[in-house]
């Protein structure tokens, strides 16, 4: 199991600059907004929890590419199917391996983000703990759909649709957040309903991946 | 002697078309079973079949005597798989693919003494030709020490030597007990144990 | 228990579930209509006018029953859709995939109700309160399923992946239900409240459950009806489906 | 070359539901917006002209995959190169077709979608516009990116991260022709520089792409 | 005769490595060349350079008799490739794929009397076998007028039958004057006109 999961780490680490994308994209996306508005600094701060929860939710989804499509386009999955491992462990290890590539730098530029926007300090700091809590979400939650759509032609698109739903919750109670810690009050309600979404997920997502992959390549 | 993995009463349906209706086979520990058939006739799907990794219609899979139900209890697995697709990344080395896979099946990353040309460890697989990507799957399912391999056209893509090169390998490791299960248009240089002529239903 | 589990599998067998569902669908047609048309009458004519929003407020009576059924549809959906991956039962397959038209349905006539009400209430024909888009989300939801079910080739696997998509959803449920609370303790104030929990006399509250029992009644007639085409579609090369067909064929 | 563009035609025809989810992440983009921020009228009519062209530039990005990058990795590039037409004319085609099943789509919701965020009688106007002058744009600059990055794996990320900055002179007159006309002010400056760079990019992208490609497969 | 195609001094190199350091090759109409050599020699990329998909390092290419520059000048595409990939969308029906295909060479959606199974036509092309997703690339090929046919190893995966009744279909079509350049480890049926034994410098 370590050598497996070194390797999963490398393979990421080999293809850097790809998982890196993940990052890139995130900025671009928190820097059109603001782009489209009149720049006032009032109004900007107003958006900004809209402009970067949804910039991350949208750099996740552009990340679901890399995260087993691409390798189940390979005939991964047989592979998988017949190797040792349970397939929901395999998922479990690559969903984790993901995110420390593509969730980790995400939520180091939404603080960055956040600063940029002119929030205040105890924003910034909802800003990085949602961004912490909830980014695992929806890397997990994205597994599902990428798994749902893994054999499909053009299945980026359909993939978006369904996943897209699914993480309204995850950005509700995280821009919340954001915004109530802005208006200075307490964030710990809104933390803590991420933190029990971000746990059920975890457990619930390998799960439902392994499934739908076996579901989907019958 | 109970067969390694025996399929009975195999019925299963694609797209409205009946494949296999109550097929039976059995497989033993050093024998190479090759599978011949006309273009279309559910080869392919049979070794899936056999696999594990589509469920049949009907019919009931038994893995050394026990009903099947997925090779994760093993310690090592069992059984090695070839298809279409290699299950090798494109966009990755050689030595990183081999040292993955190998890690999925719990084998450590022993790379020597294999069939891979030394000079394709640092270059991406997706860069080899046809046949050498073939060679590289197979050169990995070889040293795997798995009981059964499942081998979907091994020998399309690989040239003429390379191809009587892996057809001696084979028998050699069906010598050392291994099972082998290839479907294969081609005629071999070697009479295999057993054919399996599949015309079908179809 | 034993017992149990067989007359589940008969139930859940193809031909019988479609001979039960044909002798079932008029015992669901007849009250279904019986009570909608008395709904409507006693709704529409007999109750009497609110005495704050006139008659405006009779809109309740399809947008009530509408979204409560695009909730309980959804939920139906995720219970069949656990049976069919557990058990592998075909009926369940068939009933999330064809339930998900009607969901569908059920929530684009809620939210279409909704806003011909809400725009002679708040003014808006929308506005972005969490009631509101979480129903829209659920429309997502249900257009996933439907989008799924035909982005795959194959009928069986397709309706297993759209079971799991459902459940993995299913989440948004409650937070249709509660998003109400949830958005006051967030936020303070929301106009909506109000309307929420009216104080209804009886006389507008009868028609209002004679509707919702009437219109769940005709989706359960609606959706067996999907279910029979269905089934038969399915299982055209077995021989209780090809027996039927060939009693339907006028010969 | 009529039969030609039937068979397009026919393709998206065939796989329309597929396109049809280009509208759908337009939608579900659009309603992430309002749901992060507390919804007050006067703050979404403000938001209004960024979140519909993030919206509208994001559901195009989506759409890349289904532009070319499916049919080259199934070896369509040799086809068409070893046909009688020129390859600029063959992806100038597929544009088309491609708006014609993405865009226009996404030009209606986007109407639709100004008027449920309370926009005024000149806005939605606006928005229609420049979002009909602006799609194609959108189409012909990510196909440019979609060439680049035609065989690469997990490729969509990367051609997202080299499209975005490419839009950002289409969504910025784009969403600055609705602000004005929100305001009350003449939108037809910006919408003439949408014309233009409309122009441009039409009868410059097939070639860029072409040539692209060509680099690229080498 | 002037030849319909032909390359002079090839150089090329692929990763640091010159796989033809000045190849001389003519290709007559009528004529069937085949193509032989190990595994990773440049032979589909050879093919690939012949059919003017990529350009050499080094060489120039002809086609009757004059240089070539693209395929886009002929009212009707002078030449047909198959490649590893086929070409073929997987999620489009093989009717779609057929005709959008023929649109693209300028032809009509003729579809008599070719060699395709009439069941297929209105299935999806990726739920095709190996064999018959082949079989339809040939098929498309055979009845395309084109006068230089490219073929990567056609045979593979074609099952005995239908790869011998694919040899003696291009050798019909070499007698109404179709040039062929095939790529194949694979003895064939009859013998080639000529064959080019690339054994190369690498
Ligand atoms: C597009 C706009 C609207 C949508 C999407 C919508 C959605 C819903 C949903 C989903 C429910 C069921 C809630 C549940 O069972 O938990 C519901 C119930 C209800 N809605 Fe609406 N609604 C909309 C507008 C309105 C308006 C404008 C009014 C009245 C002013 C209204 C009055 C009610 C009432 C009275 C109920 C029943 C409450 C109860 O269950 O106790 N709705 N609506
Ligand atoms: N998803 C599907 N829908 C409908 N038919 C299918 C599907 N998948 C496969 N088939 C059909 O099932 C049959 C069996 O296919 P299979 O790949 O097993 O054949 P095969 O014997 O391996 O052929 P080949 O020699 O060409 O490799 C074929 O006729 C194929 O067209
Ligand atoms: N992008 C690349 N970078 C480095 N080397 C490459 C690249 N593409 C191909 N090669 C090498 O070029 C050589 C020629 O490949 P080619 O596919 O032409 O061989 P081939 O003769 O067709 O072999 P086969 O019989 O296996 O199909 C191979 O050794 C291959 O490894
Ligand atoms: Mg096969
Ligand atoms: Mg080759």
């Amino acid at each position: 199991m370590g050598a497996l999961w070194i390797r999963e780490l490398r393979s990421y680490w080999q293809s850097r600059f790809e998982a890196l994308q993940c990052l890139a994209v995130f900025s671009v996306v928190l820097l059109l907004f603001p782009l489209g508005v009149d720049p006032e600094p009032e109004l900007l701060r107003l958006m900004a929890p809209a402009v970067i929860w949804g910039s991350a939710l949208l750099a996740c989804v552009f990340g679901l590419e890399t995260l087993f499509r691409q390798d189940l386009r390979e005939g991964w999955l047989e592979q998988a199917q017949t190797s040792i491992w349970p397939l929901p462990l395999l998922l479990a290890l690559r969903m984790v391996a993901h995110w420390m590539f593509t969730g980790v730098p995400v939520v180091l530029a939404g603080v960055l983000g956040a600063a940029a926007l002119g929030m205040s300090e105890p924003g910034i700091r909802a800003v990085g703990w949602s961004l912490l809590l909830g980014t695992p979400s929806l890397v997990a939650l994205g597994s599902v759909a990428a798994a749902l759509t893994a054999n499909l032609t053009g299945g980026a698109m359909l993939s978006a649709l369904l996943v897209l739903p699914l993480y309204v919750p995850v950005l509700i109670f995280g821009a919340s957040a954001i915004a109530l810690a802005e208006a200075g009050q307490g964030t710990d309600a809104s933390l803590y309903l991420m933190g029990c979404s971000l746990l059920l997920s975890i457990l619930l997502a390998p799960l439902a991946s392994a499934a739908a992959l076996k579901v989907v390549a019958e | 002697m109970t067969p390694l993995l025996s399929v009975r009463q195999l019925h299963h349906e694609r797209g409205d078309r009946e494949l296999f209706g109550g097929l039976d086979v059995d497989i033993h520990g050093g024998e190479i079973l090759q599978v011949v058939g006309p273009n279309g006739h559910g080869k392919s799907t049979l070794l899936r079949i056999l696999a594990g990794l589509i469920r049949p219609d009907v019919g009931t899979l038994a893995w050394r005597g026990r009903a099947f139900t997925s090779w994760e209890d093993e310690p090592v697995a069992p059984l090695m798989w070839l298809g279409e697709r290699p299950g090798w990344a494109a966009a990755h080395s050689v030595e990183h693919n081999w040292r993955y896979l190998r890690s999925l099946r719990g084998l450590t990353p022993d790379r020597e003494a294999c069939w891979i040309d030394p000079a394709w460890w640092p270059r991406r697989f997706g860069d080899l030709s046809t046949g050498q990507r073939k060679r590289a799957s197979l050169a990995f399912i070889e040293i795997s020490g798995a009981a059964v391999w499942f081998l979907d056209e091994p020998l399309s893509g690989l040239d003429v030597a390379m191809s009587a090169q892996w057809q001696s390998r084979m028998q050699q490791a069906a010598s050392r007990g291994t099972a082998i299960v290839l479907v294969s248009h081609d005629a071999l240089t070697f009479s295999p144990d057993r054919v399996l002529t599949w015309t079908g239903e179809y | 228990m034993n017992r149990f589990w067989t007359t589940f599998h008969q139930w859940g067998s193809p031909p019988t579930f479609y001979r039960f569902a044909r002798a079932l669908q008029p015992w669901l047609l007849v009250p279904a209509v019986l009570l909608i048309v008395h709904g409507m009458y006693a709704g529409l004519v007999l109750a009497p006018a609110d005495y704050q929003q006139g008659d405006g407020f009779r809109i309740i009576y399809v947008h009530v029953p509408a979204a409560w059924l695009s909730l309980f549809v959804y939920t139906s959906m995720v219970v069949a859709g656990a049976v069919a991956l557990i058990w592998r039962m075909k009926i369940a397959e068939v009933y999330v995939v064809d339930a998900a038209y009607a969901g569908a349905g059920f929530t684009a006539v809620a939210l279409l109700t909704g806003m011909l009400w809400g725009k002679p209430m708040w003014g808006a024909w929308w506005v972005w309160d969490a009631r509101l888009t979480s129903e829209l989300i659920l429309l997502f939801l249900y257009l996933g399923v439907i989008a799924l079910n035909r982005a795959l080739p194959d009928r069986r696997s397709a309706a297993r992946a759209c079971a799991i998509l459902a459940i993995v959803g299913v989440i948004n449920v409650p937070i249709v239900h509660y998003s109400v609370e949830w958005w006051n303790t967030l936020h303070q104030g929301a106009s909506i409240t109000r309307f929420e929990k009216p104080a209804m006399p009886m006389s507008m509250l009868w028609p209002l459950l004679e509707l919702s029992l009437g219109s769940m009644l005709f989706y359960f007639w609606s959706v067996l009806l999907r279910m029979r085409g269905s089934l038969l579609e399915r299982e055209r090369r077995q021989a209780w489906a090809r027996a039927v067909a060939a009693d339907a064929q006028p010969s």
